[in-house]
Parts: structure tokens; C-alpha cells; sequence
């Protein structure tokens, strides 16, 4: 489905991705771990499109989509989820989530018509709310939102789109505990279907291992593995960079 | 040659100038993210301020040490008032940026109009040493010594905003503030303070320039500082916003690309290439000669 | 003992929205006193309430002393070089400048700024030096903010959520940090991460809806299972997982 | 003040919900309908308007007060709502008068002619200039419109062909309009084409930032990232929004250069742009209301301030006051600053800021 | 109570005879002409004064002055003349600016008034329409005065250093009409007039080595240029004149002030006329637009005098009227309603901030007429 071919991106001579294959296969869920400053993010930003890769290919079902802009490949089916919150500030919850089901229906350029009359669209943006569990904040300004609640906003902006391909930036940071299980739950629910798939970056080792089929570890921008989730936890070389000793 | 020459050394005269105004600019956009018209106010204030010590302030005159006098005071003045406008003005307003420009609007408006109403809308002639308006021979050009003064000035200037960067904490408190002036508070460090620094510092590059202006123009008007301001932008923003290097450099090219054209091109055409060079440099470089990459 | 921060009956508004509604509790002068709560209960705004960073709009009552000293209504700024240091929970590094003006900014006058300490902590910070805080990495940041008031001698650190977004190898050498600073300065801590809290906490602190919902020693807390479950929704196997 | 009392306050108090909800929606139309008949009524308002309401001097000055009222409103649409600050909106308004001027003047078009050909070609304009400059964002898109903008000032401040009438300006030939719209009698007529254009703007402002797009551009004005990652082209709404005001300000060109009767190059500075964002934000920026009554309030004072300047009241202060005070532009500046610190989000803030002072006013029934 | 009435009601003016006459004064009072309306509004005063013999009547009919600002702004002024003209007032005069100037004249033609232009000395005022006369100079009379300096123009080379614009234009125009019809070369170097560095337009002059300069520029920025002139020592090569400007602009000129020949439009001492006499018994200084004010009352009076409400009969009265004003002879030409008047050729000595203006010579209104122009509406 995704896949990416010697994917690098350089700042004067440091790789910061450095040649990263990846393939990503319907209804998988890939966990990617890795230290902090491994590159993750910065993965991500080029398969959006919010960076250009220097060097590589990015493929989408099978299609070149490095030279598009970012919104050319979310139409394609691409989703993200930002690490640190970007969610519209000044807008509701609820117009939040319902410029997302939006943005997924074409986004034609209506002038005229009058948003708030659009049922389905409510309606659709009502059912994301709930399946986050946000749907009592639905008029408090997303700008307003505790940090967690945003969190959540942003899983919910991501569920309106329904992408195909779904790129989370650490979902849990900053979620507390109570309500991990939950967003896992929401998660888990994104992945049934067959023809989607997920990418996920997340520091919780717990909820990585309880999501992925399959872990990739990133390091200094190099992919260092991508197997299993019992081979990578086994991989001496993963515990020592990456879990140390458990707390 | 002794054309090219002349229009080079007054080109860089017209720069220095610009620069003189631009600096304050720069530094006040840059450092405390206040796009401030009311810089013009600031500029009036330094000319009128000198002018005024020229002919009433015992000491000062038009000449020699007297001269000295005059601009030191009117450079006072021009502080003092953007000190005021900072402490009564900018600061209750602060992380509410566009009201910040926006109160300089009004600023602009009422003192260009309180200057008027003081001291009459007629330009008025300005007292200055006569050895500024002579000319120095140099290769076969005659040079304003106006122009030369100026020149002087803008390094001098330049080296003196440059040094305070470097070698003091306030350009980087400034610098913190402006991105995020709680945190910087919630380290232990009063931002007031450096804000109202800049402000003081930017008024008095302003007064300077007012003050220089005047002996370059030969008059001081009300409206002087206004009509000087646009250009003053324009070299700020092709320079990078907040570079006074940038600056330097984007004042010398405004300076030489005015005098040049309008010496072999039409009238008027000096001005097009300048405003045509602004959006260029933006559009392929959006953050200016000198400009860092600002990123998310 | 005396504590070194008593907070009495604080109540805060934020626009209209009664956030805190009388919060008590205090913070013992020694280890690490941990604030919970699910998202949302205004952990972070007892902090920076405490710090006097409320926004203009919000209404703020009640007491807050360290020692003899009120703090309500002294500017921010002279708390901290009273000796208050605060790690934000959005980490707030400046992203403009380099990781080294960072620290630069922080260096507090009349002190020697303990670079050794923060670099043997984070050597990441000292290879970084020239790079802007903005492009490093969420887990860089989160070691420069931290890094940034361990640079200094404090009597009271207000740290919020630091491991949010830690690589787990990362956890542990913050909780370690933490567990070292705790040894000289308390600690009020506000954390997500159970496991961290039941390696660091001595006292905790649980917020609910605006209000305190149990004050007490954290391990009792986190040992008995009806009340982590009725306070943090977590059952105590999860807690020990 | 007259022009507050006739045009709806944004959020009615508090104080009989039930009621004003249902007359709420109409609020508007009841404030169009009597500004529409306003000119049938002879009232004088002593020191607020020279002559009764139906007196030319006074429609002409409403009339101009509500063409600034739709420029504001439409200004609001790039600023207020999908947060772009543009530093060369008056180059579209301008663009509409010295456009309409020339056509009819230099070139004899019928109005109507000259009307449709500029506003067309100001939408273009913008479109044009707009595709350009907003390749750049923030202080740097404010700095490429002002260039355009600037270039805009130099090009009729030349007079290149004698078109322009350069710094004197372009006084507009009548003898080809209708009837209707020339001579001190007819001032009626233009006023009620100020008010058709300021229901225009609002409306169409209304429309759209209630609209799908309308969304985006609010999402837009707060992270225009996310919005790209949604999958909408930011460039293209942006765009959108650019040329849209663009040209309901070239309108506004149109209709102001027939109440004005002429042209003149103070339209084209980057003051008047200036003027814009002080209006919007005097108003409340992202408000409905706001704008216009900021763009009213504005025109009105920098009308009679003239006339305050020179009034015995004035005259008779000791010299340190009335110098100043006689200066229009100095009253303005203050009124201005003070706006800003007293009116935080505007004049449309201020029934909200107001209520609870009447609340606390008002006597407590006894429980 | 609402009272209620047409949206076309305009107040009827006077025909009662002993009702007050109703004069609208739209000028500068602020702005960057202030001072020009300072001068024109005491020079109006005096000079209504000396018309109505210090009674302020017109027979029984008081005249009633009502001032309005324009801060030089047109839409100002155009608002202000309809709301004069709506309530009742048949004679408008003042207009600092061309600008101002050019927009009312269509007013006044649509609405049937008299309107009588104040210092704005733009050519274009001039057969603007029937409605519409002057009472100042013209940028023309200007160039007329300036050719009285060069004798025998023919084969002389004549360069005009003129700012952008209409104001530019008119006088280049201008040129080429006076003194190249007369036989001269003439060329131009044009500046833009925002421009604050002068030496590129100096050389320029320099380069082409006339035998008359004529300089049109007006606006802060002057006093640099003269001195770049100066500087580049243009003022010493050759004849320099331009237009003398206010009183208090003349220290601007410091030492280059000397070196050029000016034309002047009014000064001090230029006339010894009954009227200057009388001006200056109320003002003790006289400056360039005292006469223009002056005048404009003058002709007022004269329109009410003859004219009573009736506006045509206003305007028949004024065609062709010769009458003494401070200048000296004024003649209103009936063709296009050009003020034919005495121009002076002036010097300036002086040093520090006192500067004498003396009378070199002084042309009659005759000789500085402007070609009779098709009166346009
Ligand atoms: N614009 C830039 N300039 C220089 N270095 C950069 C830039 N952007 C990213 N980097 C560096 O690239 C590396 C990868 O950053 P990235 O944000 O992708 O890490 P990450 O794996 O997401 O880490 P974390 O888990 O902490 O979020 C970091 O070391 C960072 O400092
Ligand atoms: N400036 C503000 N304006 C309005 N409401 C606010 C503001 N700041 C915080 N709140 C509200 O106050 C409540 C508490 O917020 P706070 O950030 O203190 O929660 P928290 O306990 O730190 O949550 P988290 O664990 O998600 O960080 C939230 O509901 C939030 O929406
Ligand atoms: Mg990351
Ligand atoms: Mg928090």
C-alpha cells in the first residue's frame, strides 16, 4: 500500500532520515519505536508531504506521490496526527471535527451554502466526537482543551478523514491514564478493516505491543529493524538504545 | 567616472540614511516583534528636539560643540518619548501584536499631528554647521559633505547596535521574549525591562536619524519622518526582519538601485525597481537577505 | 516538618469557567510530591497558578505561601529567582534560538550555572549546542527544559508531565534525574506515567473535577487497588505493570 | 449615537431571552429598514449631524460612512476571518474609483459599462496579484501587498497619459450618468446605493463565512498546516478570500467614486489601507457587526472631527489644548489608542462587556 | 416624534431681502496646507471688510460666513460644499488644493452655485465651467513671469526641472507652450516627488547646459534640492527662476537663495495698492495667498451686490469685471473666467532667518495673460 524506497532527507551532510525502506500492507499496523530524535517524526513529515525528501521514492497503491503537496496526498487516503497538538484554536470542537468531514466530502468550493445545514456532515463529525469520548466538549474552543482532551481532538480529526493510511505521532503523550485504554480501544477500531493500515509512532511500549503486528525501530534516521513485535523486543541492540532497563 | 562616482557616494549617503532609520525599525520589529509606524514619530521628535536646543537651549547652536549639544539633546528627547510610548503604550498590550501596531497607527496619526499643531505645518529651516553644506572633491566628484556625515554615522551606528548584541544578555532575552514572554519570565528574567531597552534604543537610533535627516534636508517638517518610513520598511524587509546587518546591506542596495536608475533610467523608475526588488527578494526568499529560516 | 508550599483553598476562573475550586494542599520540604488527575482537572493550572502565570482574563483566590513568604501577586519573575524553577508541560523551549542561548537565558545572575550537571544528564544538549531548539526532536526539547533550571539552585521545582513523550530508556534516566533532584530539592511533579510516580512519589496529591479528591502517601495510593481504581480509573496490577 | 441605536448591537442582553430570541434573526432587517427610510425623516441631532437627517450634507456623510462600513466588512474577510493581513487592500478600492473615473471620464463609457468593467477587472487584479503574493505568508505577505500597493500609488501619482490627473486627482464627468445621480438634490439616491452595497458586503460576507468555505478559512487563519494535511489546498481558499475582497472593494470603488464625485490619489496610500485594519479592529475583528460599525464609527469621526477642531468649544480651551484639539487627526489618533486599550476585541465586545455592569445595576428581585 | 419629509428636500435659499447672504469657506484649516488657509481666510476677512466698507452688508443683507475644514481632503470638501449647498448657501469659495479645487467646480456646476477657487493655482480651474471662477493666480501666469527673464527666447536652451505629476505637467506644458512658442528649446528633467536625493537630477541639468532653468517644485523635500543644485553648482552656471513660495519658506533656501531669480505671485511690498493698504491695517505681514483670500471677498460682494439670490446674474455680474485689488488691476476674463493680475519678478537677500523679498520688476495682467481656454460645462 505504502511503501518507501531509500528514503532520505539531509540537512547540509547529517541524514536525518537516512535511506528507509518501508512497506506497509493493508490492514497492518506498523508500531515504529526508536529514541528520541530518531527521525520518526521526520519520517512522517515526508510521507505527508510537510517536508521534501532530498533522495527516494514515497509510493501510494503503487503511485509516486514525492512531489505532492501535502493536501494532493491526504486526498489520496494519507492521514496524520501531529505530536505536538495542531488543532484549530479559535473553532469549536465540534466545527473542528466537522472541517475535517468536510475536507474528506471533496471540499468543493461552496460559497453559498450554508455549512451548519449540512446533516451528514453533523452527523459524521458527532459520531468522531463520540468514538473519542469528546463529545460533552463539543462547543468549548479546541484552544481551550486541557492537553489530553486535545490529544483526543486530534485522533478525532484523523477518524473524520478515514483515511486508508493512518500516521500516528504518539497518540498517548501526555493522555492519563485512565483514558489509555479507551483511546486504545479507539484505535484497535481503526484497524479492522482489511484495506486500511496504520502507522504509529508511540513511546508506550505497553500500547505499541498490544496494537502492532509488526515494529519498526528506528535509530540516527537508519531503519534498524522492522520484524515482529517478540523478535524487536528481543534484539539486544533495540533494549540497549532504546528500552533500557524497565522502571 | 566622476558621475558613476558622485551617484555611488551619494547613493550611499541616501543608504545611510536609510539605514539610520531603518535600524531602529529592524531592531524594534525584530527583537520585540512591533512592526512600529510610530517610528516616524520617533524621528520627528529627534529633529524638532535638535532644532529646538539649537536656537533655545543655552550651549547648544548650530555649530561646532553647540551643534553636538543640540543633536545629543534632540536624541534624548527622541529616547525619552519612546521610552514613554513603551512603558504607558506597548507594554500593557503585550502578545497582542496586531494591537501593538495598531496603537502605533494612532501614535503616528496624533504625534505627527501634536508636532504640526506645536510647531506649525511649514518646514522649517534647520540649523546645522555650514561645513555640511559644502562639498569635498573626491576623484572629480563633487560630495555633499551631508551625505559623507551620514555615511559616518550609519557605520558608527551599526558597529555601536552590533556590539550591544553580541556582547550583552538583553539581545537574546529580547530575542526569547518575543517568542514566548512567559517562559522567559518563568525563568527569573524581568522581559519588561529589555523591551523597554529596545524600545529606548530604537527611539534613539530614530532621533539620530531625525536629527542627521535634518542637516541632510536642510529643513524639518512634520511629515518628514512619514515619507522617509516606507522606504525604511522596505529596507527592513528585504534585509530579513530583525537582521541590522540585513539591513545594512538591503539599505545600500535600495540606496544605489534608487540613484542609479534615476540617473539613467526615467524618473520615478527608481522607485518601481525598488518596490519591484521587495517583492522579488520575498518571493524567493520570503525571509529576507539576512533572515533566518523560520520553521514551525 | 514544615512544608515548603502550602497551597490553601485556591480557586481559580478562567473566562467564565470555575477551574479550581478551592484547592489545599501542601508540598512536604523534602522528595517528591506528585499531583494526579485525569486530563483536564487543572494540574497544570494549579501550577502555573502558582507561578503567577494565570492568564490576565482568569480571577485567581486563596493562599499560596513558601515559608513565611505569600506568593500570590509577586511577579513570576521574581518568584523564580526566589528559587522556584518550572519545566512546562509544552516544554516551551525557544524555538528560534539555539539549544545553547537556551540554556544561556537561563542562567540566573549571581550563580554558577551548573553546565556540568545538566551535560552529564543530557550530553545529547552539549552535541547540540548550535542547533535550534525548534527542529530538535519532542524528546530533545523535553531534556532542554528540564536541563534548563537544573542549570540553577532551586528551592522548590514545579515540573510538569516530563516524560510525556520520552522514549522509554529516556523514562527511566528522567526519573532518575529527578529521583537525584528530589535528594537536595523538593519536588512538585505532575505525571501521567504511573510507573514514574510510583518510583519518585513519597506524597501525592489527586485532583478531581476542580477539586482535591485525596491527599496522602503515594505509595499507600498506588497499593490499594479500590482506591486507584475509584481515583485514577487504574487498577493496581495496571499500576504495577 | 444615532448610528449605534439603528444598527443591531451583536448580542442583545441577557435580560429577556425569550423574547429577543425570536426577534433576534430579524434584528437586521428591522436596521436596514430603518436606515432605508432614515432619509424620509427630517429629525435634527444637535452636534451629531450639521442639519436634519435628511438634509444632503448629512446623507452624504452617512453615505460615506456606510461605503467604509462595507470596505471594513469585506476587509474583515481577509483579516478577521481567514487571518491574512494584507498591507494593500486600498489598491482594489482604488482600483474601482480611478477604474469607474477613467471609463466614464476619459473613455465616455456608460456607467454601467464602466461599473461592470471594473469591477470585473479589480476581481482580476486581485486574483492576479494575489496568485503572486501569496506564495509568501505573515509579515511577508503583508510586505508583497504593500509593494503591489505601492506600485499602485506611484503609477497614479505619475499620470502616465495624463489618465489619472495625477496628485490633483480625477474629478468625475457627470454629463454621461443618469440623471439620478448628480446634483445636491439626488444625494438620497447615492446614499441608498452605499447602503445597497454595505447590505451587499454584509451579506455576502455573512454567506460565505457561514459556508463550507467560510470553515476553512477560519481554519485556515489558525493553522494552515493542518489544514493542508485535511487535504484542502490552502493556496486555493486563500485565494479565494484574496480575490473575493479584492473585488467587493473594487464595488466599493465604484459606488464612492459616484458619491464623491471625483478621484484623488489619497486613496491609493497605505494609510487608507492602514484605515482597514484600524476600522476592523476598532469593530472586532471576526464579528459580523463589528467591522461595519467600525468602518461607520471611523468615516464619521474623520468627517466631523474637522468641524469639532473648529468649533468655539474648541477655540476658547487655553492654547495647549485647542492647538492640539484642532487638529483632526490628533483627535483620531487618541480616540483611536484609547479604543484599543478600552474596547480589547472591539466595539462588538462591548454589549458583552457591558451586560454584566448592567446586570449588577439592575435592582435583584427579592427571592 | 419623528417629523417627516422627502429625501429631496434642500432648504430654499433667502429671497427675503433683508435675509443674511449665505458664503461657504471650504479650505485647508488643517492638514499640510494649513498654512496657505491661514493666509487665504484673514486676506478673505480683510478683504470682506474693505468691500462692505467694515459693515459686513451687502445693503440691508449681512453676509454670513460659514468655514468648514477640508484638511486638504477632497471627499472632505465635497461633502462639506453639499451640505452647504443643501442648506440653502448659493456661494461657496476657498479650495487650497488643486485637488480640492477640481472636484468642487463639478458641484458647483450641478447644483447651480457660485464657486470661487482659492489658492489653488491649478490651470485646470480655469474654464472648469460657467459656475466656477478663481481668485488666485494660475500656474500659466507663473510661466509667463518666469519667460520675462530671459529676454529674446529664440535659439535659447531652456530645461524645466519639474516633480511628477499633474502639478509637473501643468508647468512643462506650460513651458513649451510660453517660451518654446516663442522660439526656445526646451527639455525637461523630471523628479519624482517623493525623491529625497538630488544628485542624479543635478547632474543631469548640468549635462545639458541651459540658458534657463525653470524649477517647479513644491513640497519639504525643496530646500534639498536647492542645495544639491547648489552643490553641484547648477545655480552658478546659469539663470535659475522659479515661483517665490511663502514667507516662511524663504530661510529654507539659505545661500542658495540669492543666486536665483524668482517670480513671485504676492510678497510684502510687492504692490502699494489701496487694497494692500487696508490688508495690511488687519494683517500686519502680508504673505503669497493674503491676495487670494482678498479677492475672492471682493468678488463676493460684488456677486451679491449685483447679483442678489439669483446665481446667473451672480455670474453675468462677474464676467469681465475689472476691479483693485491688493495686486493691483484684476480683470476676470468673461471667455473662461481666468483672474488676469500683476505678477512680480523678485529677489531675496538675506542670511540666518530674516530674509527681504524686493520687487524687480512687475508685469501687468495683460502680459501674463493665459491663452483663453473653451469654457468646458
Ligand atoms: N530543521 C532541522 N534542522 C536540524 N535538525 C533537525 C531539523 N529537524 C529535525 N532535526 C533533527 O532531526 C532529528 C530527528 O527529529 P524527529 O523530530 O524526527 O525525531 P523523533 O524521532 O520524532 O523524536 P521524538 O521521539 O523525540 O519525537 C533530531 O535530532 C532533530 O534535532
Ligand atoms: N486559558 C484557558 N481558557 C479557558 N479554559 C481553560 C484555559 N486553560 C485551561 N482551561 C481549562 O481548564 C481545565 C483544566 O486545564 P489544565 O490544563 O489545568 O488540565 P490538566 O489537569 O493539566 O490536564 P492534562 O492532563 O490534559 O494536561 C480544562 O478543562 C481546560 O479546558
Ligand atoms: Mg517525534
Ligand atoms: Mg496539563
Amino acid at each position: 500500500m505504502l511503501a518507501t524506497r531509500g528514503l532520505t532527507w539531509r540537512i547540509g551532510e547529517v541524514a536525518i532520515v537516512d535511506n528507509v525502506y518501508l512497506d506497509l500492507t493493508p490492514g497492518e499496523f506498523l508500531g515504529v519505536i526508536g529514541p528520541n530524535g530518531a527521525g520518526k517524526t521526520s519520517l512522517f513529515n515526508l510521507i505527508t508531504g510537510l517536508r521534501r525528501a532530498t533522495e527516494g521514492r514515497i509510493t501510494l497503491d503503487g503511485r509516486d506521490i514525492g512531489a505532492l503537496p501535502p493536501h494532493r496526498r491526504a486526498r489520496l487516503g494519507l492521514g496524520r496526527t501531529f505530536q505536538a497538538s495542531s488543532v484549530f484554536g479559535s473553532l469549536s470542537v465540534r466545527e473542528n471535527v466537522r472541517l475535517a468531514v468536510q475536507a474528506h466530502r471533496g471540499g468543493s468550493m461552496a460559497l453559498w451554502r450554508r455549512a451548519a445545514a449540512d446533516r451528514e456532515v453533523a452527523a459524521a463529525a458527532d459520531a468522531a466526537l463520540d468514538r473519542v469520548g469528546l463529545a460533552h466538549r463539543g462547543t468549548a474552543l479546541a484552544g481551550t482543551l486541557a492537553h489530553g482532551e486535545k490529544r483526543k481532538l486530534e485522533i478525532a480529526l484523523l477518524l473524520a478523514g478515514e483515511p486508508r493510511v493512518m500516521l500516528l505521532d504518539e497518540p498517548m503523550a501526555g493522555v492519563s491514564a485512565e483514558d489509555i485504554p479507551e483511546l486504545v480501544a479507539v484505535i484497535k477500531s481503526l484497524t479492522g478493516d482489511s484495506d486500511r493500515a496504520v502507522l504509529m509512532v508511540e513511546h508506550h511500549m505497553d500500547v505499541i505491543l498490544e496494537l502492532a503486528n509488526r515494529i519498526a525501530v528506528m535509530h540516527h534516521g537508519a531503519l534498524l529493524a522492522c520484524d515482529t513485535p517478540e523478535t524487536v523486543m528481543a534484539n539486544p541492540t533495540v533494549q540497549e538504545a532504546y528500552l533500557g532497563e524497565s522502571l | 567616472m566622476g558621475t558613476v562616482i558622485l551617484l555611488a557616494l551619494t547613493g550611499l549617503g541616501l543608504a545611510a540614511l536609510y539605514f539610520l532609520v531603518a535600524s531602529g525599525l529592524s531592531l524594534v520589529f525584530g527583537l520585540a516583534d512591533v512592526l512600529n509606524f510610530a517610528h516616524g514619530l520617533f524621528l520627528g521628535v529627534g529633529a524638532y528636539g535638535t532644532w529646538w536646543a539649537a536656537g533655545n537651549l543655552p550651549g547648544a547652536g548650530p555649530d561646532g560643540f553647540g551643534f553636538v549639544l543640540a543633536v545629543a539633546f534632540g536624541v534624548a528627547a527622541g529616547t525619552l518619548v519612546a521610552i514613554l510610548v513603551e512603558l504607558v503604550l506597548i507594554r500593557p498590550l503585550y502578545s497582542r501584536t496586531i494591537e501593538q501596531v495598531l496603537v502605533t497607527v494612532g501614535l503616528s496619526l496624533a504625534g505627527v499631528a501634536l508636532l504640526q499643531a506645536t510647531w506649525g505645518a511649514d518646514a522649517r529651516p534647520f540649523p546645522r554647521p555650514d561645513w555640511t553644506r559644502q562639498v569635498t572633491g573626491i576623484l572629480g566628484a563633487q560630495v555633499p559633505n551631508g551625505g559623507l556625515l551620514l555615511i559616518i554615522a550609519a557605520v558608527l551606528v551599526l558597529g555601536a547596535i552590533l556590539a550591544f548584541l553580541r556582547w550583552t544578555r538583553y539581545g537574546l532575552v529580547i530575542r526569547a521574549g518575543v517568542e514566548n514572554r512567559e517562559m522567559v519570565t518563568a525563568l527569573g528574567i524581568d522581559v519588561r525591562k529589555a523591551f523597554t531597552l529596545v524600545f529606548a534604543i530604537g527611539g534613539a537610533a530614530a532621533a539620530l536619524a531625525g536629527a542627521l535627516g535634518g542637516v541632510y534636508f536642510g529643513t524639518v517638517s512634520p511629515g518628514q519622518g512619514g515619507s522617509l518610513l516606507i522606504f525604511a520598511f522596505i529596507v527592513v524587509v528585504i534585509g530579513g526582519m530583525g537582521s541590522v546587518v540585513g539591513s545594512a546591506y538591503a539599505a545600500v542596495v535600495v540606496g544605489l538601485v534608487q540613484q542609479f536608475v534615476n540617473y539613467y533610467g526615467t524618473s520615478g523608475l527608481g522607485d518601481i525597481c525598488v518596490v519591484g526588488l521587495l517583492a522579488v527578494v520575498l518571493l524567493l526568499r520570503p525571509q529576507g537577505i539576512a533572515g533566518k529560516v523560520a520553521t514551525a | 516538618m514544615e512544608p515548603i508550599l502550602s497551597v490553601t483553598d485556591l480557586s481559580v476562573r478562567i473566562s467564565g469557567l470555575h477551574i479550581l475550586q478551592g484547592v489545599s494542599f501542601t508540598v512536604a520540604p523534602t522528595g517528591v510530591t506528585v499531583l494526579l488527575g485525569r486530563n483536564g482537572v487543572g494540574k497544570t493550572t494549579t501550577l502555573r497558578a502558582i507561578l503567577g502565570l494565570t492568564p490576565p482574563a482568569g480571577e485567581v483566590r486563596g493562599t499560596i505561601r513558601m515559608g513565611a513568604q505569600s506568593l500570590l501577586s509577586r511577579p513570576t519573575h521574581r518568584l523564580v529567582r526566589g528559587g522556584l524553577g518550572y519545566v512546562p508541560e509544552d516544554r516551551d523551549v525557544f524555538a528560534g534560538l539555539t539549544v545553547a542561548e537556551n540554556l544561556r537565558l537561563a542562567e540566573r545572575r549571581g550563580t554558577t550555572p551548573a553546565y556540568d550537571k545538566v551535560f552529564a544528564l543530557f550530553p545529547e544538549l552539549d552535541r547540540r549546542g548550535r542547533q535550534r531548539a525548534g527542529s530538535l526532536s519532542g524528546g530533545q526539547q523535553q531534556m532542554l527544559a528540564i536541563g534548563r533550571v537544573l542549570l540553577n539552585d532551586n528551592r522548590l521545582l514545579l515540573v510538569d508531565e516530563p516524560t510525556k513523550g520520552l522514549a522509554p530508556k529516556v523514562v527511566t534516566e528522567v526519573a532518575e534525574v529527578l529521583e537525584r533532584v528530589a535528594e537536595s530539592v523538593p519536588v512538585l511533579l505532575v505525571e501521567q506515567n504511573l510507573a514514574v510516580v510510583r518510583r519518585l512519589a513519597k506524597d501525592a496529591v489527586v485532583l478531581a473535577a476542580g477539586k482535591v479528591a485525596w491527599t496522602g502517601d503515594a505509595g499507600e495510593l498506588l497499593l490499594e487497588t479500590a482506591l486507584t481504581k475509584s481515583l485514577l480509573g487504574v487498577g493496581s496490577a495496571e499500576v504495577a505493570h | 449615537m444615532t448610528l449605534l441605536n439603528v444598527t443591531p448591537a451583536p448580542a442583545p442582553t441577557a435580560s429577556k431571552p425569550g423574547r429577543l430570541h425570536r426577534v433576534r434573526p430579524f434584528l437586521p432587517l428591522v436596521a436596514l429598514v430603518v436606515l432605508a427610510i432614515l432619509p424620509y425623516s427630517t429629525i435634527t441631532l444637535p452636534g451629531i449631524f450639521e442639519g436634519p437627517v435628511n438634509s444632503p450634507g448629512t446623507l452624504q456623510l452617512l453615505a460615506i460612512c456606510l461605503i467604509f462600513g462595507g470596505l471594513a466588512a469585506g476587509y474583515d474577510l481577509l483579516f478577521g476571518r481567514t487571518g491574512m493581513l494584507s498591507f494593500g487592500h486600498a489598491l482594489y478600492f482604488a482600483a474601482g474609483v480611478y477604474g469607474t473615473d477613467v471609463l466614464v471620464t476619459r473613455a465616455g463609457l456608460p456607467l454601467w459599462q464602466a461599473a461592470l468593467l471594473t469591477v470585473t477587472g479589480g476581481t482580476i487584479l486581485a486574483a492576479l496579484l494575489g496568485a503572486v503574493a501569496l506564495r509568501t505568508v505573515g509579515i511577508a505577505f503583508a510586505m508583497v501587498t504593500l509593494a503591489f500597493a505601492q506600485v499602485g500609488a506611484i503609477l497614479v501619482a505619475r499620470d502616465f497619459g495624463g489618465l489619472t490627473g495625477g496628485e490633483e486627482g480625477l474629478p468625475l464627468d457627470v454629463s454621461g450618468l443618469p440623471a439620478g445621480l448628480v446634483g445636491v438634490t439626488n444625494t438620497v439616491n447615492l446614499y441608498w446605493l452605499a447602503l445597497a452595497y454595505l447590505t451587499l458586503v454584509v451579506f455576502v460576507v455573512h454567506r460565505v463565512s457561514g459556508s463550507p468555505t467560510g470553515r476553512v478559512l477560519a481554519g485556515l487563519r489558525d493553522d494552515e498546516r493542518r489544514i493542508g494535511v485535511l487535504g484542502l489546498d490552502p493556496y486555493r481558499y486563500k485565494l479565494v478570500a484574496f480575490t473575493l475582497a479584492g473585488g467587493l472593494a473594487s464595488a466599493g470603488g465604484v459606488v464612492y467614486v459616484l458619491i464623491v464625485g471625483g478621484a484623488s490619489p489619497h486613496i491609493t496610500s497605505s494609510e487608507l489601507t492602514l484605515s482597514l485594519l484600524v476600522m476592523v479592529v476598532l469593530g472586532g475583528p471576526g464579528t459580523r457587526w463589528g467591522p461595519v460599525l467600525g468602518g461607520v464609527l471611523y468615516m464619521y469621526l474623520d468627517h466631523r472631527l474637522t468641524a469639532f477642531g473648529t468649533s468655539d468649544a474648541v477655540d476658547n480651551l487655553p492654547a495647549v489644548l485647542s492647538r492640539p484639539l484642532s487638529q483632526p487627526l490628533f483627535v483620531l489618533g487618541t480616540v483611536f489608542i484609547l479604543a484599543v486599550y478600552f474596547f480589547p476585541g472591539g466595539l462588538a465586545s462591548l454589549s458583552s462587556r457591558l451586560t454584566p455592569l448592567a446586570r449588577s445595576l439592575r435592582p435583584r428581585p427579592p427571592h | 416624534a419623528t417629523a417627516c419629509g422627502s429625501p429631496q428636500d434642500t432648504a430654499t435659499g433667502g429671497g427675503d431681502s433683508a435675509a443674511p447672504v449665505k458664503v461657504g469657506l471650504v479650505y485647508s484649516q488643517s492638514g499640510a496646507l494649513a498654512s496657505y488657509g491661514k493666509q487665504y481666510i484673514e486676506g478673505f476677512k480683510a478683504g470682506l471688510d474693505f468691500a462692505t466698507q467694515g459693515t459686513g452688508k451687502v445693503g440691508d443683507r449681512k453676509i454670513e460666513l460659514t468655514e468648514v475644514d477640508d484638511a486638504g481632503d477632497p471627499a472632505k470638501a465635497v461633502s462639506a460644499a453639499k451640505d452647504l449647498i443643501g442648506k440653502g448657501t448659493k456661494i461657496i469659495a476657498g479650495s487650497t488644493a488643486s485637488g480640492v479645487a477640481l472636484q468642487v467646480a463639478p458641484i458647483a456646476a450641478q447644483n447651480k452655485v457660485l464657486f470661487i477657487s482659492g489658492p489653488a493655482a491649478t490651470d485646470a480651474v480655469t474654464g472648469a465651467n460657467k459656475y466656477t471662477f478663481r481668485s488666485g493666480r494660475q500656474s500659466y501666469q507663473d510661466v509667463v513671469t518666469a519667460k520675462s527673464f530671459i529676454g529674446d527666447p529664440t535659439g535659447k536652451k531652456v530645461v524645466v526641472f519639474a516633480q511628477d505629476g499633474a502639478f509637473g505637467d501643468a508647468n512643462e506644458a506650460a513651458v513649451k507652450t510660453v517660451i518654446g512658442g516663442a522660439g526656445a528649446t526646451v527639455s525637461s528633467v523630471r523628479a519624482p516627488a517623493s525623491a529625497t536625493e538630488f544628485t542624479p537630477f543635478a547632474s543631469q541639468i548640468k549635462t545639458a547646459k541651459p540658458d534657463l532653468l525653470f524649477v517647479a517644485w513644491a513640497g519639504t523635500t525643496a530646500p534639498a534640492m536647492w542645495q544639491t543644485l547648489d552643490q553641484q553648482g547648477v545655480l552658478s552656471s546659469t539663470t535659475v527662476v522659479t515661483g517665490l513660495d511663502i514667507r516662511a519658506s524663504w530661510p529654507t533656501f539659505g545661500a542658495a537663495g540669492a543666486k536665483i531669480s524668482f517670480l513671485s505671485h504676492y510678497f510684502d511690498g510687492a504692490s502699494d495698492t489701496e487694497a494692500s493698504k487696508a490688508l495690511k491695517a488687519k494683517v500686519s505681514t502680508l504673505d503669497l495667498f493674503h491676495p487670494d483670500g482678498f479677492a475672492a471677498a471682493q468678488m463676493v460682494v460684488r456677486a451679491v451686490q449685483e447679483g442678489g439670490d439669483d446665481v446667473d446674474k451672480m455670474v453675468t455680474s462677474l464676467e469681465g469685471w475689472s476691479f483693485d485689488g491688493v495686486k493691483g488691476k484684476m480683470t476676470i476674463r468673461a471667455a473662461d473666467h481666468a483672474l488676469l493680475q500683476p505678477m512680480f519678478q523678485a529677489k531675496l537677500t538675506g542670511s540666518g532667518t530674516a530674509f527681504t523679498a524686493t520687487a524687480q520688476k512687475s508685469l501687468t495682467g495683460d502680459e501674463t495673460a493665459p491663452p483663453a481656454v473653451a469654457m468646458k460645462g
